[in-house]
């Protein structure tokens, strides 16, 4: 490994960076690609992508800017980092729109050359703060990246926009040099990414090493940093976003129970990608069917299930919404089916590229009449897989609807993820009725509750089923008072069942203490770190993330006895905490951010602590 | 059970039919019962899918698979089923509210996709389950209920959306015209793609005698125009009318075939690759005009399903049966000891 | 009035009648007259229409019994009765399907002509009940109605069909005589009600008074009964149905604000006929839009809305999972709208006649983000005018979406109400924004936090509104992570204040107890009446009756405290009861009917009564 | 202000345009911008309103009253505003996703009942916002985020669904075409009853180039037809093409004008009442065809709005307003002392 002699190389146990600049200056692909090479270094990593709800803002505007955030550690880390301790700034729009993040201290890395009149005015600038001192509290480094590409780059024969466009390489290769990264592997993933047009690839290529060279000459930084590989457990990795995740277990799940699968979706951030990656798979049994709406896709997916594929409708909020009319009828004609729901900001379109918790309640209660679901929400990226899976079986298991709960962040936020053995994974049993004697379509098995699957094609198992309420046992249209009651308890007792197949819900700390920091979905990531920090400050303080929202894990309520405060910490107003409040009649106190943004780990670190100190509650409700 | 030959009475379903008495409804399951035998699918292969309406009560009666799903969305469940399941034959039947008011869009974009289902529209004019609001096909003035003053709404021609919508079958009968209704369902039952036809259907408690002149023996001749692929359009007590074309209008109209002028005649041609004159004979409507019957468009075009199910099968064939270990196994990955 | 003077007359407090036939038979026709002459002779009244899904069921099928139970009373009431004490039975399907509901020893007046070998079997009687002594527990009385009237129209040239289809107006003259009511003003209501058709009024008028003679002379009862006038507050009444009565108001709000109204609906049983009575009045100003579904139906209203008009859109159970994700556009857009919901036995589906309370969770919270809306819940068909008189308020006044829950029960149900002065009616006062120095769309009422209502037309205040995320005051769109922490509040604290406005729960009873009833919506009735039944026996119960369901009124919470016990019962599995448990953690009991069937009196009573001697909670869950 | 000569720059909001750059959207927009005062309505009596998509963003821009409302239902959103207010000008801006995949339903029964509303429907064959999956205009197999072998649907005609939904003015123009494009929006503009202008737009990102042949200046004359009332169907370079009526199949079809056939020549009648003509022009598509621009229909039937003010006025003139006294005193009511 190459490095500059006279620059002192120091071992830090993790950092965190962020990628800034404009939409088209492909910072969501330079942090892949540094991501990838602290993966294959050996780092714990995660990351938060944050990018623009346009497609591309004018240039140079503060609508425009596109950031990466990425930590990598030699422990482990459950989120990417409350504030960057390094921060890339390839425009004035981005600094102006992200500096105050950057811890005081911080290395401030700076493309002096975009930082001209016109893109100082568009941000807002009245005078070049690289000049007036603004800076000061932070380690400024500064390099005319777009002077030294041009110069790299003279007489390839490329345009100025091209030219230009290869900049955040330059950045890359500097990155590469101030962590250690060798950058052979990344000259061959620019030569494989850039296959179709060898020019490009050459360019960045040279851009690459020569952003590298620059580091190791220049004598700009007073020292190179190395992070120690994590000790990960053993075995085989890849890097993970939510979305990926989620589409890797579906067409898994399909594989594991031996049937085809169905996806029926209609495009909508931050969903989509499970669409495209499915799209792509059809060798795996899937047909992936883009709806013209919402009310197709969920439809569609039901008649899929009605005839007897393992059948998947995913979307996000107002496409949710959307759909409600559709799970009902899946839940009266006891179909499995998993709808994703991918939560993004609301109310309406809200903030349609920000992360939020706020369907809870839409999942559990957004339907006409009694209608429960079961609901499963996924913890981390890498957690999808498992949380997808869980899915699919309590729906094929239970005969019902399971909503999947994941969101923004997890959607497009990465993490290694230990690759399971293929054998390692447990079949899914799905039975298909086929005996004729004593068939009718509402009749149960006596432990779930779960009526029988019987497909059409199977001879003498004809049979009607439809939104009209059914007698139990023979599925016929039934008004009768009794059978409504009795059928409104079936539902509910199917779903409640499902909690005698729930492993009991993880208590991270200590069974009892004097808080209970609990929480469901992507803040998993921000609690753990918060509740360990806590724990290190001496408090009596442990973490229950619940996967399962509905039904609840049957230790649930005994566990919130158990400790003196409870703390709802949600990227909502409080839903889990309504549900907890009137299931268990505890005083759970809610922290809840409602920003677009995932919570720092000072924030429920703080807010914890204040509820220790018996700060009224008023304050942090 | 598969190998047996079936009857009419294999297609009687165990539930009591509740329709009102005298409804055309009737006569529709009746002449779909009657066909089903002869179109020598098992009938555990056959699905009716339904939505919301009088109409829609239809799988109940029909023994074969079926699903009442609902409203508006029958044609994008059965996209789903036929989808997942290319080898079922499935029926969807519908109302003109349910398919044209709440489910216009998924009909419209089953057409146009061209998936391989069959679509009974049983259009009385008017929302039958509700108790008789006026729908997208009531004419225009139409008293109901929510219209006390006549519906100020200009109708659907049902048949000209769904050829908008690139149908590649469409098709007309009516519920008391027997023969005519049998043999269209057995068109509709042989047509690969989309297959549309609409049913004018009487209801007699909220709009009766719609369909008035189409079923009064005496007059009916002038008004029905049966069509017959080949043949000039020719209808009437002695067949002595005829729809012609003015070229320079660019429009069918109503001729005597003893008076003859600048016109010229067409001859029916349900496969042109044009739709043009099938979306004329759609828009045939107007006091003097007949009412076409019959199959106004056929044309073959590749279906939704054959497409998809060609496209996984190149896949597979190019690259093999996707694996449990190539899924999870990505090149990129790395490993930790 | 003229009577049997061999008969005795005895004064009776209250009589609880249903009658019962075919969907052809006109038993609706025949109650409303009914109730009408009850009305007219100053008893207080309350009736339960019960009709079946189908249109027109095959004649003398079990599925097409249609029924309709009336109590006339000279005391207060406030339900249709718990059980007949006369039921007029018109075919066997109709005796099959209702007789167990009948009182032991009550009156059962039956048409033996309809009791031929057909209709028995229909009704699947393998032998005639009227022959094989299976009645005795009834007084029965039978009339060869059929007979009768082919009797008495012989020669009036009317077909077979027709004259069969006089047989209600016999049986109402029967019934006419029975209760002493004057036949006089009947007989001028047949003539005007079938103008059109001269020859069917002449025959309905001879067969009525034919039935009316018929009780005189025949010596059929033992004693013929008086209900003496109720002494209803002075001043002018009429009869009306929940629908009427909302569409009354919505007209009446019209007038009130002297504002044009919009209303956006889409037909579905049981909200169409609000439809069908606010198209035949364009005199009033209304635009009543049938629309293509239940989506275009709420935003064509939020467009109206837009533009200026009080708009309502009303629908049921599935289509107000439809009108979700509309719902919350007006939510971010803060434009006024009130959505009808008239529920209806769900999921699905489900049972579309019947009623259910199952939508106040899915008004609530059945939209995607965090979309705080207001509830108003009528308690009674005649208080469906007032409390949409305050939905309207609400939601001009506040610039906010409205919930208004009616159900089943009260939108067919009938009861006398007291006519309002048009002077006493509040004025509503609608301020539309003109002044265009200092306007900027988000700028709030410091007090209600109402936006302000600018209306396309006016000029300089032209602006842009929608979906996206909104910076207070400007209106503007933004992504600023405070800004959606703030709006998402102010949103919550608008609907909060609502109840600045709101008088107290009204607490019947004393203020403190054993047990509070709880009640929402149309279980006003059975709950008072249950209340009273219990303080009668000595026990400390009362009942609140919620009317404002979002925000709850502000002394709720106090209210609940003062009582040993609680119980919510609701026609649903305990949505209200989640409610008051997850804000006030009180340990409310819930008392839950599945059935499509309001609550009887008795019922309320037996789980009151289980409740206050301590039987365990679980058998009453 | 209602009394000042408005510019193109009173129609310029404040709000920073934050489309792609190369945008087929932003020439549409500076050429509203410059018809809008050509137009004669005062400003603060316009209303655009969009559902969602690059294209439904227009409204931000514009300095008129605007409303971004959700995904496919700007036609009713715009219907209701419509009803409640006839006083005003409103315009639907929308997206070929936004219009015809989930919003097909609401824009077809817009057309139907003839609402008077401008819908200028931004055609790029692709989503844009939700960064280019195919939608229902894409050509069939289009490679795609979502059909990476290719989308395997039908694409709508968008034409042929207006006027198989009964639309009364249906015309097409491209983003480039500035001159023709102004025509059209002062054509919309002047049109009584809904309005439908297709713009076919270029999405440099995620469809680039769709549109080429009707861009590059050296070949577009030939790949153009651009409708003028009253005359043949000419089009190319030198005038040398013409779309003629071929009556054996009844379709228009490429003609040289040098060559005589049998076939007839067709002279455009945009106020014809039958659709017929319009619908052949709307399916001139295929390899030799040239792409209509114009007014393809247009004809004058009355709005809905009218017909519901009529009838609201002929009530009142007949029965009087209606009082609150007379709504609450009904006839049947009576007396407790
Ligand atoms: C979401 C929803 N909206 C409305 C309804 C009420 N509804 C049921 S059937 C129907 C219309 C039926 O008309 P049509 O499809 O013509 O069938 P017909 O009864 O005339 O056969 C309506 C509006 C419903 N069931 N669901
Ligand atoms: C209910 C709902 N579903 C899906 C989306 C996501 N979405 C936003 S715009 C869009 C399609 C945009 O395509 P088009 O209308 O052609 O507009 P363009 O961006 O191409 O101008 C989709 C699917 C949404 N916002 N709301
Ligand atoms: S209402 Fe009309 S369509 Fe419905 S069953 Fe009765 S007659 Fe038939
Ligand atoms: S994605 Fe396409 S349509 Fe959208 S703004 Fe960019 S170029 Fe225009
Ligand atoms: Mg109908
Ligand atoms: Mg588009």
């Amino acid at each position: 490994m190459s490095g500059n002699d006279e620059v002192p190389v120091e071992e830090i146990p993790s950092v965190v960076i962020r990628l800034v600049g404009d939409s088209g200056d492909g910072m969501q692909l330079t942090g892949g690609e540094l991501t990838r090479a602290a993966a294959l270094a050996g780092n714990d990593i995660a990351t938060f992508p944050d990018f623009p709800a346009e497609i591309r803002a004018p240039a140079g505007s503060l609508a425009g800017v596109s950031g990466f955030q990425l930590q990598f550690s030699s422990g482990e880390i459950f989120t990417a980092g409350d504030a960057p301790d390094v921060m890339v700034v390839m425009n004035p729009a981005a600094l102006r729109t992200n500096i105050r993040d950057l811890e005081k201290g911080g290395l401030l890395i700076v493309d002096t050359g975009a930082f001209k009149a016109k893109n100082l005015e568009l941000a807002g600038y009245a005078e070049n703060p690289l000049e007036d001192g603004s800076l000061a509290d932070y380690r400024l480094v500064v390099v005319d990246i777009s002077k030294h590409v041009t110069l790299t780059l003279k007489g390839e024969g490329l345009s100025t926009k091209d030219v230009f466009r290869t900049r955040n390489f330059y950045a890359l290769g500097l990155l590469f040099w101030l962590y250690g990264r060798s950058p052979e592997a990344e000259l061959e993933a620019i030569h494989r990414k850039f296959a179709k047009r060898p020019e490009i690839a050459n360019a960045n290529s040279k851009v690459f090493q020569a952003g590298f060279n620059f580091g190791e000459t220049a004598e700009l930084f007073e020292s190179a940093y190395r992070v120690a590989p994590a000790k990960l457990p053993a075995g085989e990795y890849r890097n993970i976003t939510g979305n990926e995740a989620s589409a890797l277990a579906i067409l898994a799940a399909g594989r594991l129970a031996d049937k085809p699968i169905f996806y029926g979706s209609y495009p909508i951030t931050p969903a989509s990608d499970i669409l495209h990656y499915l799209s792509a798979q059809p060798r795996y049994g899937v047909t992936a069917f883009q709806a013209e709406d919402e009310i197709a896709a969920v439809t569609a997916s039901i008649g899929a299930s009605f005839g007897g594929s393992i059948a998947i409708t995913g979307t996000s909020g107002p496409g949710f919404a959307l759909k409600q009319e559709g799970i009902g009828l899946a839940v009266i004609a006891e179909l499995p089916l998993v709808v994703i729901n991918v939560q993004r900001a609301g109310p309406s379109t809200g903030m349609p590229t920000k992360p939020e918790q706020s369907d809870l309640m839409q999942a559990l209660y957004g339907r006409n009449g009694e209608s429960p679901v079961a609901i499963v929400a996924p913890s981390t990226p890498a957690d999808c897989f498992d949380s997808m899976l869980d899915a699919i079986r309590i729906a094929v298991e239970h005969m019902c609807p399971v909503v999947y709960l994941s969101d923004a962040t997890l959607a497009n936020g990465a993490e290694p993820w230990r690759i399971p053995a293929p054998e390692s994974l447990q079949p899914i049993q799905v039975n298909h009725r086929i005996e004729a004697d004593g068939f009718s379509p509402y009749i149960r098995d006596p432990n779930t509750l779960a009526r029988v699957w019987a497909v059409p094609g199977t001879p003498g198992l004809e049979h009607r089923i439809g939104g009209l309420e059914k007698e139990d046992g023979s599925g016929n249209v039934s008004y009768d008072p009794e059978n409504h009651q009795h059928m409104t308890h079936i539902r509910q007792a199917k779903i409640d069942r499902i909690a005698d197949r729930l492993p009991p819900a993880e208590i991270f700390g200590d069974p009892e203490g004097d808080l209970l920091l609990v929480g469901w979905g992507s803040t998993f990531g921000p609690l753990r770190q918060a509740t360990i920090a806590l724990r290190d400050q001496g408090h009596a303080v442990s973490h229950m993330h619940l996967r399962f929202l509905n039904p609840l894990q049957s230790n649930v309520s005994e566990a919130l006895l158990k400790f003196r405060r409870v703390l709802v910490a949600e990227m909502n107003m409080g839903q889990l905490r309504t549900l907890l409040r009137d299931r268990f009649l505890v005083d759970a106190k809610g922290l809840n951010k409602m920003q677009g943004q995932p919570f720092q780990i000072r924030e429920v670190v703080h807010a914890a602590r204040e509820l220790l100190t018996e700060v009224p509650a008023e304050t942090i409700k | 059970m598969s190998s047996n030959v079936l009857t009419r009475k294999d297609f009687i379903s165990d539930q009591a039919v509740r329709w009102c008495p005298g409804c055309g409804d009737y006569a529709i399951l009746a002449q779909v019962q009657k066909v089903m035998p002869e179109l020598g699918i098992d009938r555990e292969n056959i699905v009716f899918v339904s939505g919301i309406g009088c109409a829609s009560r239809f799988p109940y009666y029909m023994n074969t698979y079926g699903f009442h799903t609902i409203h508006g969305r029958a044609p994008a469940v059965a996209t789903g089923l036929h989808l997942a399941r290319p080898d079922l034959s499935v029926w969807v039947v519908t109302g003109d509210g349910d398919a044209l008011s709440i489910g216009g869009n998924h009909l419209i974009h089953m057409l146009r996709r061209n998936v391989d289902l069959k679509i009974l529209l049983f259009n009385n004019k008017v929302y039958g389950l509700t108790k008789g609001q006026f729908s997208p096909t009531s004419n225009q003035g139409m008293k109901t209920k929510s219209s006390p003053f006549g519906s100020k709404a200009r109708p659907f021609s049902t048949l000209a959306l769904a050829l908008g919508a690139e149908a590649t079958f469409v098709a007309r009968t009516v519920d008391t015209e027997t023969q005519h209704l049998q043999e269209m369902i057995r068109r509709l039952a042989n047509h690969r793609g989309s297959a549309f036809l609409e049913i004018l259907q009487n209801c007699p408690v909220f709009n009766d005698g719609v369909y008035e002149d189409l079923k009064d023996r005496k007059i009916k001749s002038d008004h029905l125009l049966i069509l017959e692929n080949g043949e000039p359009l020719v209808y009437g007590a002695d067949s002595n009318r005829e729809l012609r074309l003015d070229t320079s209008a660019m429009r069918l109209y109503p001729a005597r075939r003893d008076l003859s002028d600048d016109s010229v005649e067409v001859r029916h041609n349900e496969a042109a690759p044009d739709a043009s004159l099938a979306m004329m004979l759609a828009r045939a409507e107007g006091e003097d005009y007949p009412v076409p019957l019959g199959v106004l468009r056929a044309v073959r075009e590749p279906t939704f399903e054959e497409l998809s199910l060609a496209e996984g099968q190149a896949q597979r064939d190019a690259h093999g049966e996707g694996t449990l270990a190539e899924l999870l196994y990505s090149p990129d990955r790395w490993k930790v000891d």
